[in-house]
Protein backbone atom coordinates (compact mmCIF):
# COMPACT_ATOMS: atom_id res chain seq x y z
CA UNK A 1 0.00 0.00 0.00
CA UNK A 2 1.46 3.58 -0.73
CA UNK A 3 1.72 6.32 1.80
CA UNK A 4 -1.27 7.87 0.44
CA UNK A 5 -3.41 5.08 0.70
CA UNK A 6 -2.50 3.95 4.13
CA UNK A 7 -2.33 7.61 6.03
CA UNK A 8 -5.11 8.96 4.27
CA UNK A 9 -7.45 5.98 5.47
CA UNK A 10 -5.67 7.40 8.75
CA UNK A 11 -6.72 10.50 8.27
CA UNK A 12 -10.63 9.87 7.23
CA UNK A 13 -10.85 7.86 10.70
CA UNK A 14 -9.25 10.45 12.35
CA UNK A 15 -6.07 9.06 13.72
CA UNK A 16 -4.31 12.12 13.45
CA UNK A 17 -5.61 13.88 16.55
CA UNK A 18 -4.64 10.37 18.65
CA UNK A 19 -1.23 10.47 17.53
CA UNK A 20 -1.19 14.15 18.35
CA UNK A 21 -1.98 14.04 21.64
CA UNK A 22 0.30 10.89 21.89
CA UNK A 23 3.17 12.74 20.42
CA UNK A 24 2.96 16.16 21.94
CA UNK A 25 4.99 14.46 25.17
CA UNK A 26 7.57 14.14 23.74
CA UNK A 27 8.01 16.16 20.75
CA UNK A 28 7.37 19.29 22.61
CA UNK A 29 10.65 18.51 24.18
CA UNK A 30 12.54 18.30 21.16
CA UNK A 31 10.66 21.95 19.64
CA UNK A 32 12.09 23.72 22.59
CA UNK A 33 15.22 22.64 21.91
CA UNK A 34 15.25 24.27 18.33
CA UNK A 35 17.15 27.32 18.02
CA UNK A 36 14.80 29.28 15.80
CA UNK A 37 14.89 33.28 15.66
CA UNK A 38 11.82 35.27 14.90
CA UNK A 39 11.16 35.61 10.64
CA UNK A 40 12.53 32.22 9.91
CA UNK A 41 11.27 29.97 7.28
CA UNK A 42 10.35 26.18 9.29
CA UNK A 43 9.55 22.82 7.80
CA UNK A 44 7.66 20.24 9.39
CA UNK A 45 7.77 16.66 7.82
CA UNK A 46 5.16 14.57 7.61
CA UNK A 47 3.08 17.19 9.76
CA UNK A 48 0.03 14.50 10.55
CA UNK A 49 -2.53 16.89 12.07
CA UNK A 50 0.29 19.85 11.90
CA UNK A 51 0.09 20.43 15.78
CA UNK A 52 4.37 20.78 15.38
CA UNK A 53 3.68 23.37 12.79
CA UNK A 54 1.52 25.91 14.59
CA UNK A 55 3.82 25.39 17.67
CA UNK A 56 6.58 26.44 15.70
CA UNK A 57 4.65 29.09 14.52
CA UNK A 58 3.78 30.15 17.86
CA UNK A 59 7.97 30.47 18.71
CA UNK A 60 7.60 33.97 16.28
CA UNK A 61 8.49 32.15 13.35
CA UNK A 62 7.58 33.89 10.24
CA UNK A 63 6.36 31.05 8.45
CA UNK A 64 5.66 27.40 9.12
CA UNK A 65 4.78 24.74 6.48
CA UNK A 66 3.91 21.20 6.77
CA UNK A 67 4.51 18.54 4.35
CA UNK A 68 2.63 15.69 4.37
CA UNK A 69 2.15 12.85 1.54
CA UNK A 70 -1.25 12.13 2.26
CA UNK A 71 -3.76 14.88 0.66
CA UNK A 72 -6.48 14.24 3.53
CA UNK A 73 -4.09 14.85 6.15
CA UNK A 74 -2.89 17.99 5.19
CA UNK A 75 -6.64 19.10 4.41
CA UNK A 76 -7.46 18.06 8.28
CA UNK A 77 -3.96 19.98 9.24
CA UNK A 78 -5.13 22.71 7.13
CA UNK A 79 -8.47 23.01 8.80
CA UNK A 80 -7.03 23.20 12.29
CA UNK A 81 -5.22 26.59 11.76
CA UNK A 82 -6.49 30.18 9.97
CA UNK A 83 -2.98 31.24 10.50
CA UNK A 84 -1.83 32.80 7.53
CA UNK A 85 1.62 32.15 8.32
CA UNK A 86 1.09 28.45 8.47
CA UNK A 87 0.45 26.68 5.41
CA UNK A 88 0.45 22.29 3.97
CA UNK A 89 2.00 21.09 1.03
CA UNK A 90 1.26 17.88 0.08
CA UNK A 91 4.57 16.24 -0.87
CA UNK A 92 6.74 13.47 -0.84
CA UNK A 93 10.16 13.10 1.86
CA UNK A 94 12.04 12.02 -1.38
CA UNK A 95 11.58 14.62 -3.64
CA UNK A 96 11.29 17.87 -1.65
CA UNK A 97 9.47 20.55 -3.81
CA UNK A 98 11.75 22.93 -1.47
CA UNK A 99 14.31 25.31 -3.44
CA UNK A 100 18.05 24.78 -2.23
CA UNK A 101 18.99 26.56 1.23
CA UNK A 102 15.22 27.93 1.68
CA UNK A 103 14.11 26.39 4.86
CA UNK A 104 16.15 27.35 8.26
CA UNK A 105 15.25 24.30 10.33
CA UNK A 106 13.00 20.94 10.22
CA UNK A 107 11.30 18.80 12.33
CA UNK A 108 9.89 15.70 11.75
CA UNK A 109 8.00 13.21 14.68
CA UNK A 110 7.27 9.79 13.62
CA UNK A 111 7.36 10.02 10.30
CA UNK A 112 11.59 9.86 9.07
CA UNK A 113 11.15 5.96 9.09
CA UNK A 114 8.30 5.64 6.30
CA UNK A 115 10.95 7.26 3.88
CA UNK A 116 11.14 4.66 0.81
CA UNK A 117 15.19 5.67 1.12
CA UNK A 118 16.25 7.34 4.40
CA UNK A 119 19.80 8.35 2.96
CA UNK A 120 17.69 9.81 -0.03
CA UNK A 121 15.24 11.89 1.98
CA UNK A 122 18.20 12.86 4.29
CA UNK A 123 20.34 14.34 1.43
CA UNK A 124 17.17 16.29 0.22
CA UNK A 125 17.11 17.61 3.85
CA UNK A 126 20.48 18.74 3.57
CA UNK A 127 19.53 20.52 -0.05
CA UNK A 128 16.93 22.54 1.37
CA UNK A 129 18.34 23.90 4.59
CA UNK A 130 20.64 26.74 4.88
CA UNK A 131 24.23 26.33 6.43
CA UNK A 132 23.94 25.87 9.66
CA UNK A 133 20.16 24.91 9.46
CA UNK A 134 19.22 21.81 11.66
CA UNK A 135 16.95 18.79 11.03
CA UNK A 136 15.04 17.76 14.54
CA UNK A 137 14.35 14.14 13.90
CA UNK A 138 12.30 12.22 16.34
CA UNK A 139 11.37 8.55 16.17
CA UNK A 140 9.35 6.14 18.71
CA UNK A 141 10.48 3.52 16.48
CA UNK A 142 13.78 2.15 16.52
CA UNK A 143 16.23 -0.58 17.00
CA UNK A 144 16.57 -0.23 20.94
CA UNK A 145 13.26 0.31 21.29
CA UNK A 146 12.11 -3.19 21.13
CA UNK A 147 8.78 -2.23 22.09
CA UNK A 148 8.15 -0.86 18.87
CA UNK A 149 9.06 -3.68 16.81
CA UNK A 150 5.80 -5.03 16.07
CA UNK A 151 4.31 -2.05 14.72
CA UNK A 152 5.71 -2.89 11.03
CA UNK A 153 2.91 -5.90 10.99
CA UNK A 154 -0.12 -3.54 11.59
CA UNK A 155 1.55 -0.95 8.40
CA UNK A 156 1.30 -2.10 5.03
CA UNK A 157 4.18 0.85 3.84
CA UNK A 158 7.63 -0.44 4.88
CA UNK A 159 9.56 0.84 7.69
CA UNK A 160 13.20 1.55 8.20
CA UNK A 161 14.10 0.09 11.48
CA UNK A 162 17.71 1.93 12.52
CA UNK A 163 19.43 1.96 16.12
CA UNK A 164 20.92 4.88 17.35
CA UNK A 165 24.60 3.99 15.97
CA UNK A 166 22.78 3.77 12.47
CA UNK A 167 20.71 6.73 12.91
CA UNK A 168 24.03 8.69 13.47
CA UNK A 169 26.00 7.25 10.89
CA UNK A 170 22.99 7.83 8.49
CA UNK A 171 22.98 11.31 9.05
CA UNK A 172 27.07 11.85 8.60
CA UNK A 173 26.37 9.47 5.18
CA UNK A 174 24.30 11.94 3.74
CA UNK A 175 26.02 14.58 4.80
CA UNK A 176 25.10 16.22 8.18
CA UNK A 177 26.94 16.55 10.85
CA UNK A 178 25.56 15.19 13.74
CA UNK A 179 25.05 17.78 16.69
CA UNK A 180 23.01 15.96 19.28
CA UNK A 181 21.18 12.54 20.22
CA UNK A 182 18.97 12.00 22.89
CA UNK A 183 16.38 9.37 24.26
CA UNK A 184 13.52 12.07 25.21
CA UNK A 185 11.62 10.46 28.54
CA UNK A 186 7.74 10.82 28.01
CA UNK A 187 6.86 11.90 31.52
CA UNK A 188 3.55 12.26 30.57
CA UNK A 189 2.05 9.45 29.87
CA UNK A 190 0.43 7.41 33.26
CA UNK A 191 1.78 4.55 34.11
CA UNK A 192 -0.97 2.32 36.40
CA UNK A 193 0.57 0.81 39.55
CA UNK A 194 2.18 -2.23 39.37
CA UNK A 195 -1.12 -4.46 40.25
CA UNK A 196 -2.68 -3.89 37.08
CA UNK A 197 -0.10 -5.80 35.12
CA UNK A 198 -0.11 -7.58 33.07
CA UNK A 199 -1.57 -5.10 30.25
CA UNK A 200 -2.65 -5.29 26.72
CA UNK A 201 1.06 -4.00 25.43
CA UNK A 202 3.23 -4.44 28.80
CA UNK A 203 3.99 -7.80 30.96
CA UNK A 204 5.38 -5.77 34.22
CA UNK A 205 5.30 -2.30 34.83
CA UNK A 206 9.04 -2.30 34.40
CA UNK A 207 8.33 -3.08 30.85
CA UNK A 208 6.06 0.20 30.07
CA UNK A 209 8.51 2.37 32.51
CA UNK A 210 11.14 1.20 30.49
CA UNK A 211 9.63 2.14 27.28
CA UNK A 212 8.34 5.48 28.43
CA UNK A 213 10.35 6.87 31.01
CA UNK A 214 14.13 5.21 29.27
CA UNK A 215 14.09 4.75 25.74
CA UNK A 216 11.44 7.32 25.35
CA UNK A 217 11.70 9.04 21.58
CA UNK A 218 14.65 9.07 19.69
CA UNK A 219 16.05 12.50 18.97
CA UNK A 220 19.13 12.63 16.26
CA UNK A 221 19.90 16.53 15.47
CA UNK A 222 21.59 17.11 12.24
CA UNK A 223 23.48 20.71 10.86
CA UNK A 224 23.40 21.19 7.31
CA UNK A 225 27.15 22.03 6.57
CA UNK A 226 28.43 25.20 3.69
CA UNK B 1 -1.36 28.51 -0.71
CA UNK B 2 -0.12 32.03 0.29
CA UNK B 3 1.69 33.55 -2.91
CA UNK B 4 4.76 33.81 -0.83
CA UNK B 5 5.18 30.00 -0.73
CA UNK B 6 6.04 30.79 -4.45
CA UNK B 7 9.42 32.03 -2.81
CA UNK B 8 10.39 28.58 -1.79
CA UNK B 9 8.79 26.29 -3.80
CA UNK B 10 10.21 24.06 -6.68
CA UNK B 11 9.11 21.87 -9.14
CA UNK B 12 9.57 17.88 -7.10
CA UNK B 13 11.35 16.37 -10.00
CA UNK B 14 13.88 18.67 -11.22
CA UNK B 15 14.03 21.57 -8.71
CA UNK B 16 13.21 24.32 -11.30
CA UNK B 17 10.95 27.17 -10.42
CA UNK B 18 7.21 27.14 -10.87
CA UNK B 19 4.70 29.08 -12.41
CA UNK B 20 1.25 29.98 -10.68
CA UNK B 21 -2.25 29.75 -12.35
CA UNK B 22 -5.00 30.85 -10.21
CA UNK B 23 -7.98 29.69 -10.44
CA UNK B 24 -10.06 30.84 -7.57
CA UNK B 25 -8.07 33.16 -5.02
CA UNK B 26 -9.58 34.96 -1.79
CA UNK B 27 -7.25 35.72 0.70
CA UNK B 28 -4.77 32.73 -0.79
CA UNK B 29 -4.99 30.71 -3.29
CA UNK B 30 -7.31 28.12 -3.18
CA UNK B 31 -7.46 26.70 -6.86
CA UNK B 32 -5.36 26.81 -9.51
CA UNK B 33 -2.20 25.11 -11.23
CA UNK B 34 1.81 25.37 -11.05
CA UNK B 35 3.79 24.84 -13.75
CA UNK B 36 6.96 23.71 -13.81
CA UNK B 37 9.57 26.26 -16.20
CA UNK B 38 11.91 23.93 -17.59
CA UNK B 39 9.72 20.55 -17.65
CA UNK B 40 6.40 21.79 -17.88
CA UNK B 41 5.22 19.04 -15.11
CA UNK B 42 1.77 20.48 -14.21
CA UNK B 43 0.67 20.14 -10.40
CA UNK B 44 -2.59 21.16 -9.05
CA UNK B 45 -3.58 23.49 -5.98
CA UNK B 46 -6.66 22.02 -5.05
CA UNK B 47 -8.84 23.91 -1.91
CA UNK B 48 -5.92 25.85 -0.86
CA UNK B 49 -3.29 22.90 -0.66
CA UNK B 50 -0.42 22.30 -3.66
CA UNK B 51 -0.29 19.13 -4.41
CA UNK B 52 3.32 18.48 -5.13
CA UNK B 53 4.10 14.98 -5.12
CA UNK B 54 5.91 13.53 -7.81
CA UNK B 55 3.04 12.77 -10.46
CA UNK B 56 3.65 8.70 -10.54
CA UNK B 57 2.75 9.25 -6.74
CA UNK B 58 -0.22 11.09 -7.00
CA UNK B 59 -2.91 8.77 -7.52
CA UNK C 1 41.68 38.87 41.73
CA UNK C 2 43.04 36.23 38.89
CA UNK C 3 41.23 33.02 38.26
CA UNK C 4 44.24 31.04 39.56
CA UNK C 5 44.36 33.00 43.04
CA UNK C 6 40.34 32.45 43.29
CA UNK C 7 39.72 29.11 42.25
CA UNK C 8 43.10 27.31 43.67
CA UNK C 9 41.65 28.52 47.06
CA UNK C 10 38.72 26.71 46.21
CA UNK C 11 40.23 23.77 45.38
CA UNK C 12 42.43 23.99 48.79
CA UNK C 13 39.31 24.37 50.27
CA UNK C 14 37.60 21.17 49.00
CA UNK C 15 34.89 23.09 47.09
CA UNK C 16 35.90 21.17 43.39
CA UNK C 17 33.99 18.03 45.02
CA UNK C 18 30.82 19.97 46.33
CA UNK C 19 30.75 21.54 43.02
CA UNK C 20 30.67 18.36 41.29
CA UNK C 21 27.91 16.82 43.40
CA UNK C 22 25.34 19.72 42.78
CA UNK C 23 26.38 19.96 39.08
CA UNK C 24 26.14 16.47 37.75
CA UNK C 25 22.45 16.60 38.09
CA UNK C 26 22.39 18.77 34.94
CA UNK C 27 25.74 18.01 33.58
CA UNK C 28 24.94 14.42 33.25
CA UNK C 29 22.14 15.60 30.87
CA UNK C 30 24.29 17.99 28.41
CA UNK C 31 27.07 14.58 28.69
CA UNK C 32 24.52 12.26 27.31
CA UNK C 33 23.45 14.27 24.52
CA UNK C 34 27.00 14.54 23.10
CA UNK C 35 27.07 12.66 20.09
CA UNK C 36 30.54 11.22 21.03
CA UNK C 37 31.99 8.19 19.22
CA UNK C 38 34.63 5.93 19.74
CA UNK C 39 38.16 7.18 19.59
CA UNK C 40 37.16 11.10 19.63
CA UNK C 41 39.16 13.37 21.06
CA UNK C 42 37.22 15.55 23.82
CA UNK C 43 37.92 18.51 26.11
CA UNK C 44 36.38 19.74 28.96
CA UNK C 45 36.69 23.75 29.61
CA UNK C 46 36.94 24.56 33.23
CA UNK C 47 37.32 20.90 34.44
CA UNK C 48 37.49 21.63 38.21
CA UNK C 49 37.36 18.07 39.69
CA UNK C 50 37.12 16.61 36.34
CA UNK C 51 33.86 14.59 36.88
CA UNK C 52 33.08 15.71 33.12
CA UNK C 53 36.23 14.64 31.57
CA UNK C 54 36.05 11.16 33.44
CA UNK C 55 32.49 10.72 32.35
CA UNK C 56 33.43 11.34 28.95
CA UNK C 57 35.97 8.87 28.77
CA UNK C 58 33.82 6.32 30.07
CA UNK C 59 31.79 6.71 26.97
CA UNK C 60 34.76 5.31 25.30
CA UNK C 61 36.32 8.13 23.78
CA UNK C 62 40.39 7.57 22.73
CA UNK C 63 41.56 10.48 24.99
CA UNK C 64 39.59 12.67 27.44
CA UNK C 65 41.39 16.32 28.51
CA UNK C 66 40.21 18.57 31.10
CA UNK C 67 41.91 22.08 31.06
CA UNK C 68 41.86 24.60 33.94
CA UNK C 69 43.49 27.95 34.82
CA UNK C 70 44.15 27.19 38.25
CA UNK C 71 46.81 24.98 39.19
CA UNK C 72 45.36 23.32 42.35
CA UNK C 73 42.05 22.25 40.62
CA UNK C 74 44.19 20.45 37.59
CA UNK C 75 46.11 18.88 40.53
CA UNK C 76 43.11 17.78 42.68
CA UNK C 77 41.47 16.68 39.04
CA UNK C 78 44.76 14.75 38.29
CA UNK C 79 44.54 12.68 42.11
CA UNK C 80 41.07 11.39 41.66
CA UNK C 81 41.37 9.03 38.36
CA UNK C 82 44.47 7.21 37.32
CA UNK C 83 42.86 5.97 33.50
CA UNK C 84 45.87 7.02 31.69
CA UNK C 85 43.74 8.33 28.43
CA UNK C 86 42.30 11.15 30.86
CA UNK C 87 44.73 13.85 31.23
CA UNK C 88 44.64 17.81 32.65
CA UNK C 89 46.32 20.57 31.70
CA UNK C 90 46.83 23.74 33.07
CA UNK C 91 45.88 26.44 30.43
CA UNK C 92 43.34 29.47 29.62
CA UNK C 93 40.01 29.78 28.36
CA UNK C 94 41.55 32.42 26.00
CA UNK C 95 44.42 31.31 24.38
CA UNK C 96 43.92 27.37 24.33
CA UNK C 97 46.91 25.21 23.91
CA UNK C 98 45.91 22.87 21.33
CA UNK C 99 46.23 23.08 17.40
CA UNK C 100 43.86 23.78 15.01
CA UNK C 101 41.34 20.85 14.04
CA UNK C 102 42.78 18.59 17.48
CA UNK C 103 39.51 18.07 19.03
CA UNK C 104 36.44 16.02 18.24
CA UNK C 105 34.02 17.59 20.96
CA UNK C 106 34.44 20.22 23.58
CA UNK C 107 31.73 20.87 27.06
CA UNK C 108 32.17 23.18 29.92
CA UNK C 109 29.87 23.16 32.99
CA UNK C 110 29.19 26.63 34.77
CA UNK C 111 32.98 27.87 33.45
CA UNK C 112 32.09 29.81 30.48
CA UNK C 113 31.43 32.88 32.07
CA UNK C 114 34.74 33.57 33.66
CA UNK C 115 36.41 33.97 31.00
CA UNK C 116 37.93 37.66 30.19
CA UNK C 117 36.36 37.82 26.38
CA UNK C 118 33.63 35.16 25.82
CA UNK C 119 33.97 35.99 21.85
CA UNK C 120 37.88 35.36 21.56
CA UNK C 121 37.10 32.27 23.85
CA UNK C 122 34.35 30.77 21.25
CA UNK C 123 36.67 31.89 19.12
CA UNK C 124 39.34 29.84 20.20
CA UNK C 125 37.31 26.64 20.20
CA UNK C 126 35.99 26.99 16.95
CA UNK C 127 40.12 26.82 16.18
CA UNK C 128 40.71 23.61 18.00
CA UNK C 129 37.04 21.93 17.01
CA UNK C 130 37.20 20.14 13.95
CA UNK C 131 34.70 21.18 11.44
CA UNK C 132 31.16 19.85 12.59
CA UNK C 133 32.64 19.71 16.41
CA UNK C 134 30.37 20.86 18.73
CA UNK C 135 30.48 22.71 21.89
CA UNK C 136 28.29 22.30 25.01
CA UNK C 137 28.41 24.92 26.83
CA UNK C 138 26.42 24.44 30.39
CA UNK C 139 25.90 27.69 32.59
CA UNK C 140 23.32 27.95 35.73
CA UNK C 141 24.53 31.64 35.81
CA UNK C 142 22.13 34.04 33.22
CA UNK C 143 20.45 36.54 32.76
CA UNK C 144 16.93 34.61 33.04
CA UNK C 145 17.62 33.13 35.99
CA UNK C 146 17.39 35.64 38.73
CA UNK C 147 18.39 33.48 41.48
CA UNK C 148 21.98 33.68 39.97
CA UNK C 149 22.59 37.18 40.17
CA UNK C 150 23.85 37.64 43.35
CA UNK C 151 26.86 35.14 42.49
CA UNK C 152 28.92 38.35 41.51
CA UNK C 153 29.24 39.81 44.78
CA UNK C 154 30.80 36.85 46.21
CA UNK C 155 33.52 36.15 43.75
CA UNK C 156 35.77 38.12 42.65
CA UNK C 157 36.43 36.87 39.23
CA UNK C 158 34.22 39.17 36.93
CA UNK C 159 31.43 36.81 35.28
CA UNK C 160 29.20 37.39 32.09
CA UNK C 161 25.34 37.62 32.72
CA UNK C 162 24.58 36.24 29.31
CA UNK C 163 20.56 35.90 28.52
CA UNK C 164 19.35 32.84 26.49
CA UNK C 165 18.86 34.68 23.27
CA UNK C 166 22.95 36.67 23.79
CA UNK C 167 24.12 32.87 23.75
CA UNK C 168 22.86 32.12 20.55
CA UNK C 169 24.24 35.47 19.28
CA UNK C 170 27.42 35.31 20.71
CA UNK C 171 28.00 31.68 19.39
CA UNK C 172 27.09 32.63 15.98
CA UNK C 173 29.27 35.83 16.07
CA UNK C 174 32.15 33.87 16.86
CA UNK C 175 31.48 31.68 13.98
CA UNK C 176 29.08 29.00 15.61
CA UNK C 177 26.46 27.07 14.19
CA UNK C 178 23.93 26.92 16.88
CA UNK C 179 22.15 23.87 17.00
CA UNK C 180 20.54 23.47 20.34
CA UNK C 181 19.18 25.45 23.22
CA UNK C 182 17.57 24.16 26.47
CA UNK C 183 16.88 24.81 29.76
CA UNK C 184 17.79 21.21 31.54
CA UNK C 185 16.01 20.56 34.67
CA UNK C 186 17.80 19.71 38.62
CA UNK C 187 15.08 16.76 38.98
CA UNK C 188 17.40 15.61 41.42
CA UNK C 189 17.45 18.29 44.23
CA UNK C 190 15.57 18.19 46.97
CA UNK C 191 12.64 20.38 47.19
CA UNK C 192 11.62 20.88 50.64
CA UNK C 193 7.88 21.57 51.86
CA UNK C 194 6.28 24.67 51.30
CA UNK C 195 5.70 24.83 55.25
CA UNK C 196 9.57 25.06 55.06
CA UNK C 197 10.27 28.21 53.42
CA UNK C 198 11.15 31.07 53.49
CA UNK C 199 14.49 29.19 53.72
CA UNK C 200 18.06 31.00 53.68
CA UNK C 201 17.89 31.31 49.73
CA UNK C 202 14.49 31.27 48.57
CA UNK C 203 11.21 33.12 49.99
CA UNK C 204 8.60 30.48 48.59
CA UNK C 205 8.60 26.59 47.21
CA UNK C 206 7.35 28.42 43.54
CA UNK C 207 10.88 30.40 43.64
CA UNK C 208 13.09 26.81 44.25
CA UNK C 209 11.00 25.44 41.99
CA UNK C 210 11.24 28.07 39.58
CA UNK C 211 14.88 28.12 40.07
CA UNK C 212 15.37 24.76 39.68
CA UNK C 213 12.94 22.49 37.91
CA UNK C 214 12.15 25.34 35.06
CA UNK C 215 15.20 27.67 34.58
CA UNK C 216 17.70 24.84 35.31
CA UNK C 217 20.79 24.87 33.49
CA UNK C 218 21.34 26.50 30.02
CA UNK C 219 22.59 24.56 27.57
CA UNK C 220 24.10 26.32 24.22
CA UNK C 221 25.16 24.02 21.25
CA UNK C 222 27.33 24.99 18.96
CA UNK C 223 28.74 23.45 15.84
CA UNK C 224 32.07 24.25 14.28
CA UNK C 225 31.90 24.76 10.16
CA UNK C 226 33.71 24.07 7.58
CA UNK D 1 51.10 13.82 31.12
CA UNK D 2 50.80 10.68 28.75
CA UNK D 3 53.34 11.55 25.19
CA UNK D 4 50.46 11.01 22.79
CA UNK D 5 49.40 15.27 24.31
CA UNK D 6 52.26 16.04 22.12
CA UNK D 7 49.61 15.14 19.16
CA UNK D 8 47.45 18.08 19.73
CA UNK D 9 49.38 20.03 22.40
CA UNK D 10 50.96 23.71 21.23
CA UNK D 11 51.79 26.82 22.48
CA UNK D 12 49.23 29.12 24.20
CA UNK D 13 50.59 32.02 22.32
CA UNK D 14 51.33 31.77 18.67
CA UNK D 15 49.96 27.73 18.51
CA UNK D 16 53.10 26.60 17.16
CA UNK D 17 54.62 23.07 17.99
CA UNK D 18 56.07 22.19 21.32
CA UNK D 19 59.49 20.31 22.22
CA UNK D 20 59.25 17.92 24.67
CA UNK D 21 62.36 17.82 27.22
CA UNK D 22 61.98 15.33 29.76
CA UNK D 23 63.24 15.23 33.51
CA UNK D 24 61.29 12.52 35.42
CA UNK D 25 59.11 10.19 33.58
CA UNK D 26 57.26 6.95 34.64
CA UNK D 27 53.82 5.90 33.06
CA UNK D 28 53.99 9.13 32.20
CA UNK D 29 56.12 12.31 32.09
CA UNK D 30 56.42 13.63 35.77
CA UNK D 31 58.48 16.69 34.74
CA UNK D 32 59.83 18.24 32.02
CA UNK D 33 59.42 21.38 29.71
CA UNK D 34 57.53 22.59 26.66
CA UNK D 35 59.55 24.52 24.09
CA UNK D 36 58.02 26.87 21.55
CA UNK D 37 59.76 25.86 18.88
CA UNK D 38 58.73 29.27 16.96
CA UNK D 39 59.48 31.90 19.93
CA UNK D 40 61.27 30.17 22.20
CA UNK D 41 58.96 30.36 25.33
CA UNK D 42 59.30 27.50 27.90
CA UNK D 43 55.85 26.03 29.81
CA UNK D 44 56.85 23.41 32.75
CA UNK D 45 55.42 20.10 33.17
CA UNK D 46 54.93 19.41 36.70
CA UNK D 47 53.52 16.24 38.98
CA UNK D 48 52.61 15.28 35.82
CA UNK D 49 50.57 18.79 34.44
CA UNK D 50 51.70 20.95 31.91
CA UNK D 51 51.40 24.25 32.86
CA UNK D 52 50.06 26.35 29.67
CA UNK D 53 49.08 29.12 30.80
CA UNK D 54 50.52 32.60 28.78
CA UNK D 55 53.56 33.32 30.99
CA UNK D 56 52.05 36.55 32.31
CA UNK D 57 48.77 34.50 34.19
CA UNK D 58 51.58 32.19 35.34
CA UNK D 59 51.96 33.59 38.59
N1 LIG E 1 7.28 9.35 2.22
C1 LIG E 1 6.49 10.23 2.82
N2 LIG E 1 6.35 11.48 2.32
C2 LIG E 1 5.54 12.39 2.93
N3 LIG E 1 4.81 12.11 4.04
C3 LIG E 1 4.91 10.87 4.56
C4 LIG E 1 5.74 9.89 3.98
N4 LIG E 1 5.64 8.76 4.74
C5 LIG E 1 4.79 9.04 5.73
N5 LIG E 1 4.34 10.31 5.63
C6 LIG E 1 3.40 10.99 6.55
O1 LIG E 1 3.98 11.00 7.83
C7 LIG E 1 2.96 10.99 8.82
C8 LIG E 1 3.35 9.98 9.88
S1 LIG E 1 2.29 9.96 11.27
C9 LIG E 1 3.00 11.27 12.30
C10 LIG E 1 2.27 12.55 12.14
C11 LIG E 1 2.75 13.67 13.08
N6 LIG E 1 4.11 14.10 12.79
C12 LIG E 1 2.65 13.27 14.53
O2 LIG E 1 3.64 13.31 15.25
O3 LIG E 1 1.54 12.88 14.95
C13 LIG E 1 1.66 10.66 8.12
O4 LIG E 1 0.83 11.77 8.13
C14 LIG E 1 2.10 10.25 6.73
O5 LIG E 1 1.17 10.60 5.72
N1 LIG F 1 39.66 31.81 32.16
C1 LIG F 1 39.74 30.57 32.62
N2 LIG F 1 40.59 29.68 32.07
C2 LIG F 1 40.66 28.40 32.54
N3 LIG F 1 39.91 27.94 33.56
C3 LIG F 1 39.05 28.78 34.14
C4 LIG F 1 38.92 30.12 33.71
N4 LIG F 1 37.98 30.73 34.47
C5 LIG F 1 37.55 29.81 35.35
N5 LIG F 1 38.19 28.63 35.16
C6 LIG F 1 37.99 27.39 35.91
O1 LIG F 1 36.64 26.99 35.73
C7 LIG F 1 36.19 26.27 36.86
C8 LIG F 1 34.82 26.81 37.25
S1 LIG F 1 34.06 25.89 38.54
C9 LIG F 1 33.28 24.57 37.64
C10 LIG F 1 34.07 23.30 37.66
C11 LIG F 1 33.42 22.10 37.00
N6 LIG F 1 33.25 22.26 35.56
C12 LIG F 1 32.08 21.79 37.64
O2 LIG F 1 31.06 21.72 36.96
O3 LIG F 1 32.04 21.60 38.87
C13 LIG F 1 37.23 26.47 37.97
O4 LIG F 1 37.91 25.27 38.22
C14 LIG F 1 38.13 27.55 37.40
O5 LIG F 1 39.48 27.41 37.79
Amino acid sequence: MSVREEFDAWAAEGRDKGMEDRHWHTAKQALARMPVEAGDTVLDLGTGSGYATRALRERDVGRAYGLDGAPEMARNARSYTDDGNVGFVVGDFGSLPFADDSIDHAFSMEAFYYSDDPIETLEELRRVLRPGGTFYCAVDFFEENTYSHGWQDTIEVDMTLWSKQEYRDGFRDAGFYVAEQDNLADRDVEIPPASEFPTEHYDTREDMVERYRVLGTLLTVGVAPE
Amino acid sequence: MKRDLMDIVCCPLDKHDLELDVDVEEDEVLEGTLTCTDCGETYPIEDGIPNLLPPDMRD
